[in-house]
């Protein structure tokens, strides 16, 4: 599987009529801030919202918070999102401005097979602890990550409970109690 | 005999899970030389169940019982996003009492946690009595939120579309009385320790952290206004019918243990100025909108982030349709603040380590999810 | 000094206020008719049954899957007493499980199950469970 | 009767009355605290729980008496008797009155310094011998806290010794006829009183016992009777430190009317409850602070007393003299508290 088409099977992963921009002014000014890198935007309900592939995540990141008219200094989260029909995980960070008050969403597609992205955590030193919990639920790696240590399952916990092949049993099971104990 | 050097091994101390100032299990392993630290190494999870893959398994409006239990001391503070996020994605209507009501719970709530944090605090510091002063008020809020919520501190309140139930009958009577008793609580903690000499010197530039440090750490809440940035999403970002109220967002400056104590002090007061606003301001009307009785969004997702007591509380909610919700992601702002914690206890004593940890104010709940 | 000696000034005074505390088992808290303490099935006195028909709606929302229910046929129906075909059976609550959201209370559709004042969990076994008397006792123990 | 014997019963008395003391201050700390926190303290045994410490002293002899693996076991049982025995052999040149006291010794005050000081010993070897980090830290800090604190505490009650010219209690309390010492020595009873908070290792210095920090100190290993006979040492030296006080600047059991001994309670329980009082409000020192306190401000403190009171006796000034100048270096030095505690 080659990166670009990983970088495409996100963008059909939740499937999404391109519509009129929510947010025209923000979807320019990115653009302009972005020009040169592969950007496609997404229409979510309140926040504008961007799809890059994962080689530039970083470059994208820096350029966002560098920019004066961005300046997205604050890392509010880092979700990364299993779709195993698709079988891509979409690692999402939510960025806010406390400037100049403005939001925005960037989102990566991680395929299953590579399941590597890039570290945020030179960029924003908050995406620590995010992207380590990203990396023991889901079993996503992040390059450059200065220390990617279990957070906070046991020592000895196999497997990666985030990811929708993980079941848990209580939940797995039909809803009603089973009989008595 | 000309100087030998004295060849010296690094103590190692582990602060918790068990120890009784850590917040919760919270474990800290320190390495000390004599009484000062030399390295910190912060270790979570003892708390961990899992409530973003729970919520996986939940009918949408369960989803709410388990985030009650992420942040326990601000439960109806976690709620609000969640339902905010879900309202976005159904595109509810929510009635404007039902809105002034969401409010004026979630800043009592908010002083609750206060309190909580003001008398942990005072524990950690070596006082008794603020704790205990603390919970006297503390329980007073608990009263009025059995005689709306009917719950202490899990509520399971906020709906979509409104809130479960409406205001009880004698609700004005109860917060009337209530407000002022708040108001001589606040003064009676100040009084005990905002001023003392002792407990000035044990937090006046301990646990300092600038404010750019804290950005990058992603600090938020009174944390983060306690370094002199002045973000506050009920005011930045305004969600609610917060534009309507009139509050102030205290900062300070230094960003040390007792400006994050004086600010959650000011703060309580900001709260009881927007709970009085809303006792007045209160509309008559349906306390619940209309809402589809089985609630199943379109696919879509969306990030709300609210004002918690800690933080910025945040709900990633993606949904594909159906029952249940396909991914939770929960930003807790405990989770997040913990991060600068290494960067606050800098060869910092044992006693003041014990003091930043319950300065930072985390809940274990949040951060181990 | 001065503020040490505001505070010392402070806890003098409330020395000689009120205690807040209650004695507690001698005095009862004063709960508000909405505090919710374990669900307890009502009695239908009309007829003489409980309400709840074993629907088991209940038992599917429940965050923690405490509730267990079944329902049969309901024998006062042949008599024409009772216009409900279908009863509960059993009900169970596991005590030790039941967190007291109260969304069995709001998903019930036939108001048949509330939350009552009984707040006292405590008890010898772990697995301490509430069966279909003790769930409509509840109501008329602790009721509001 | 043989002395001997007399001398036996006379000790037997002092300590089933220091014991039982002990009890009543235990209930007594935590009604008043409770008060204080607007509760009401234990209220289940007894009148307002009165029977609440002799229920938990039958709780903690019943109990297991547990010895760590690690601990080092001859110290680590050794360590309450060498906590236990100096405090109550200060007991013994306590003069309740005149005539109610075990035996009037003629260095009576260089007596009960020099015999309360062996305690710390105890508690260096309770926390040593646990083999715990946690009460290796707060012996470590009660030993650096404990001796430090000691020399204020004996320079501030010298100053009482020169004005008396005498170090038998007795003596001094005659020498108090008319005008208290704490007239004359306010800056003594002020290091007196601080210093032996310090001593006691009670707030705003309990740093070695720092539940929140070190969770209990020297004392965290320790379980049933052993940890029982801790706790009733500490109550002990308070009620002793608190009835040295009373003696030496409260003229012990001089008063009108009421009987020699009556006063003598009510003064010391006075100084009892002045103690409870700063536990339910003030928070706690940090280690290097509390140093700093002891050796840049007490001491130093200590010393001017000391000049002010020989300035007095050598020129022979009169009383006023010393009162006035007394108080201006508590002011000074109230003052000095800010600077020296940021520093």
């Amino acid at each position: 599987m080659t990166e670009e088409h990983s970088a495409h099977s996100v963008h059909t992963a939740p499937k999404k009529e391109p519509g009129p921009s929510l947010f025209p002014e923000m979807e320019r000014l990115v653009a302009e801030v972005l020009s040169g890198i592969e950007v496609t935007s997404e229409q979510v309900v309140d926040e504008h919202a961007i799809i890059i592939d994962r080689k530039d995540l970083l470059a994208v990141c820096r350029r966002l918070k560098d920019n004066q008219r961005l300046s997205f200094d604050l890392l509010r989260c880092v979700s990364v999102v299993d779709y195993p029909n698709e079988s891509v995980f979409q690692a999402v960070y939510h960025l806010y401005s406390i400037g100049l008050k403005h939001r925005m969403a960037v989102k990566t597609g991680i395929p299953y097979d590579d399941a590597i992205v890039d570290s945020v955590t030179s960029v924003w030193a908050g995406a620590d602890w995010h992207e380590r919990e990203a990396a023991e639920l889901l079993g996503v790696e992040f390059r450059g990550h200065p220390n990617l240590r279990p957070l906070l399952l046991p020592d000895d916990f196999e497997g990666h409970p985030l990811r929708k092949s993980f079941k848990v049993p209580e939940l797995d099971q039909a809803r009603f109690r089973r009989g008595r104990e | 005999m000309a100087e030998s050097r004295l060849e010296t091994v690094d103590m190692f101390i582990n602060m918790g899970p068990q120890h009784p100032s850590t917040h919760g299990v919270f474990r800290m392993v320190l390495t000390i030389d004599g009484e000062q630290i030399v390295d910190m190494k912060p270790h979570i999870g003892y708390l961990h169940r899992g409530v973003e893959k729970l919520a996986e398994g939940l009918r949408y409006r369960e989803v709410t019982v388990l985030l009650d239990r992420t942040d326990y001391l601000a439960a109806l503070n976690n709620e609000l996003p969640y339902v905010m996020a879900l309202e976005k994605l159904l595109d509810v209507k929510v009635p404007e009492r039902a809105e002034y009501i969401r409010v004026l719970v979630c800043e009592l709530n908010r002083i609750a946690s206060h309190l909580m944090f003001y008398g942990a605090f005072g524990a950690d510091a070596g006082a008794t009595t603020p704790f205990m002063y603390a919970f006297r008020d503390r329980e007073e809020i608990q009263h009025f939120f059995e005689a709306v919520t009917g719950g202490r501190l899990m509520h399971n309140y906020f709906r979509v579309g409104g809130v479960r139930y409406d205001l009880p009958e004698d609700w004005r009577e109860r917060l009337t009385k209530l407000i002022p008793h708040l108001r001589k609580g606040i003064v009676d903690c100040e009084r005990l320790l905002s001023d003392n000499e002792i407990f000035l010197n044990r937090t006046i530039g301990v646990g300092q952290i600038s404010a750019a440090d804290a950005i990058d750490y992603g600090l938020t809440g009174p944390n983060l206004r306690a370094c002199g940035v002045r973000l506050d999403l009920r005011r930045d970002q305004p969600y609610s019918v917060y534009p309507k109220l009139e509050f102030d967002v205290p900062t300070r400056s230094r960003g040390d243990c007792y400006d994050r104590y004086l600010l959650r002090v000011e703060e309580m007061r900001q709260s009881l100025r927007i709970v009085e606003q809303c006792l007045e301001q209160m509309p008559d009307g349906p306390s619940l909108g209309e809402v589809p009785r089985v609630i199943r969004p379109k696919e879509g997702e969306v990030y709300v982030g609210t004002e918690n007591p800690r933080g910025e509380y945040g709900i990633y909610l993606v949904s594909r349709g159906g029952d249940y919700p396909y991914r939770v992601k929960v930003r807790a702002p405990s989770f997040c603040n913990l991060m600068a914690l290494n960067e606050m206890m800098r060869g910092c004593y044992i006693a003041d380590c014990v003091l930043i940890l319950g300065s930072i104010d985390i809940v274990l709940g949040e951060v181990d999810r | 000094m001065l503020g040490m000696l505001k505070g010392l000034m402070t806890t003098m005074q409330s020395h000689f206020r009120k205690p807040v505390t209650i004695q507690y088992p001698d005095e009862r808290p004063d709960l508000p008719p909405r505090y919710a303490g374990f669900p307890g099935l009502i009695w239908d006195a009309n007829v003489g049954e409980p309400f709840c028909t074993g629907c088991q709606v209940c038992a599917r929302f429940c965050p923690t899957q405490c509730i267990y229910v079944t329902m049969k046929d309901n024998p006062k129906v042949g008599d024409g007493t009772s216009k409900r075909r279908k009863i509960v059976d059993e009900f169970e609550l596991n005590v030790s499980c039941c967190t007291q959201c109260a969304v069995c209370v709001e998903v019930c559709n036939f108001d048949a199950i509330e939350m009552t004042h009984t707040f006292e969990m405590a008890s010898y076994s772990r697995e301490q469970v509430m069966n279909l008397q003790d769930m409509l006792s509840m109501k008329e123990k602790g009721g509001p | 009767m043989p002395e001997w014997v007399e001398s036996i019963i006379r000790v037997a008395i002092a300590i089933g009355f220091v014991l039982t003391t002990v009890l009543v201050l235990i209930w007594l700390e935590r009604k008043v605290i409770g008060h204080i926190q607007q509760r009401l303290g234990p209220m289940r045994t007894g009148f307002h729980g009165f029977l609440q410490s002799p229920a938990d002293a039958v709780k903690l002899l019943v109990k297991e008496d547990i010895i760590p693996a690690a601990a080092d076991r001859w110290a680590f049982q050794l360590a309450p008797a060498l906590v236990f025995v100096p405090i109550f052999l200060t007991v013994v040149s306590i003069p309740f009155t005149r005539t109610l006291v075990v035996r009037n010794l003629d260095l009576g005050l260089f007596y009960v310094f020099a015999i309360s000081s062996i305690s710390i010993v105890g508690i260096v070897m309770a926390g040593w011998a646990s083999g715990n980090k946690y009460a290796l830290l707060g012996s470590v800090r009660a030993g650096a806290q404990m001796v430090s604190y000691e020399i204020p505490l004996v320079f501030s009650i010298l100053g009482v010794a020169m004005v008396a010219g005498s170090l038998n209690l007795e003596t001094i309390v005659d020498a108090q006829r008319g005008l208290w010492y704490i007239v004359l020595q306010p800056v003594g009873m002020f290091i007196f009183l601080v210093a032996s908070l310090a001593e006691l290792n009670r707030t705003p210095f309990d740093i070695p016992v720092a539940e929140s920090e070190v969770v209990g100190g020297p004392y965290v290993e320790y379980s049933g009777i052993r940890w029982g006979v801790f706790f009733l040492s500490e109550y002990a030296n308070t009620f002793i430190i608190s009835a040295l006080a009373a003696v030496v600047f409260l003229a012990g059991w001089r008063g009108p009317l009421l009987p020699g001994w009556l006063w003598f309670l009510i003064k010391t329980y006075a100084i009892i409850l002045i103690i409870f009082w700063f536990r339910a409000t003030l928070p706690r020192l940090r280690i290097d602070q509390l140093m700093t306190f002891a050796w840049k401000l007490l001491l130093p403190l200590a010393f001017v007393n000391l000049l002010i009171t020989g300035l007095y006796l050598v020129y022979d000034w009169p009383r006023w003299i010393l009162f006035v100048a007394s108080v201006a270096v508590l002011a000074v030095a109230s003052r000095l508290v800010y600077v020296v505690g940021r520093a």
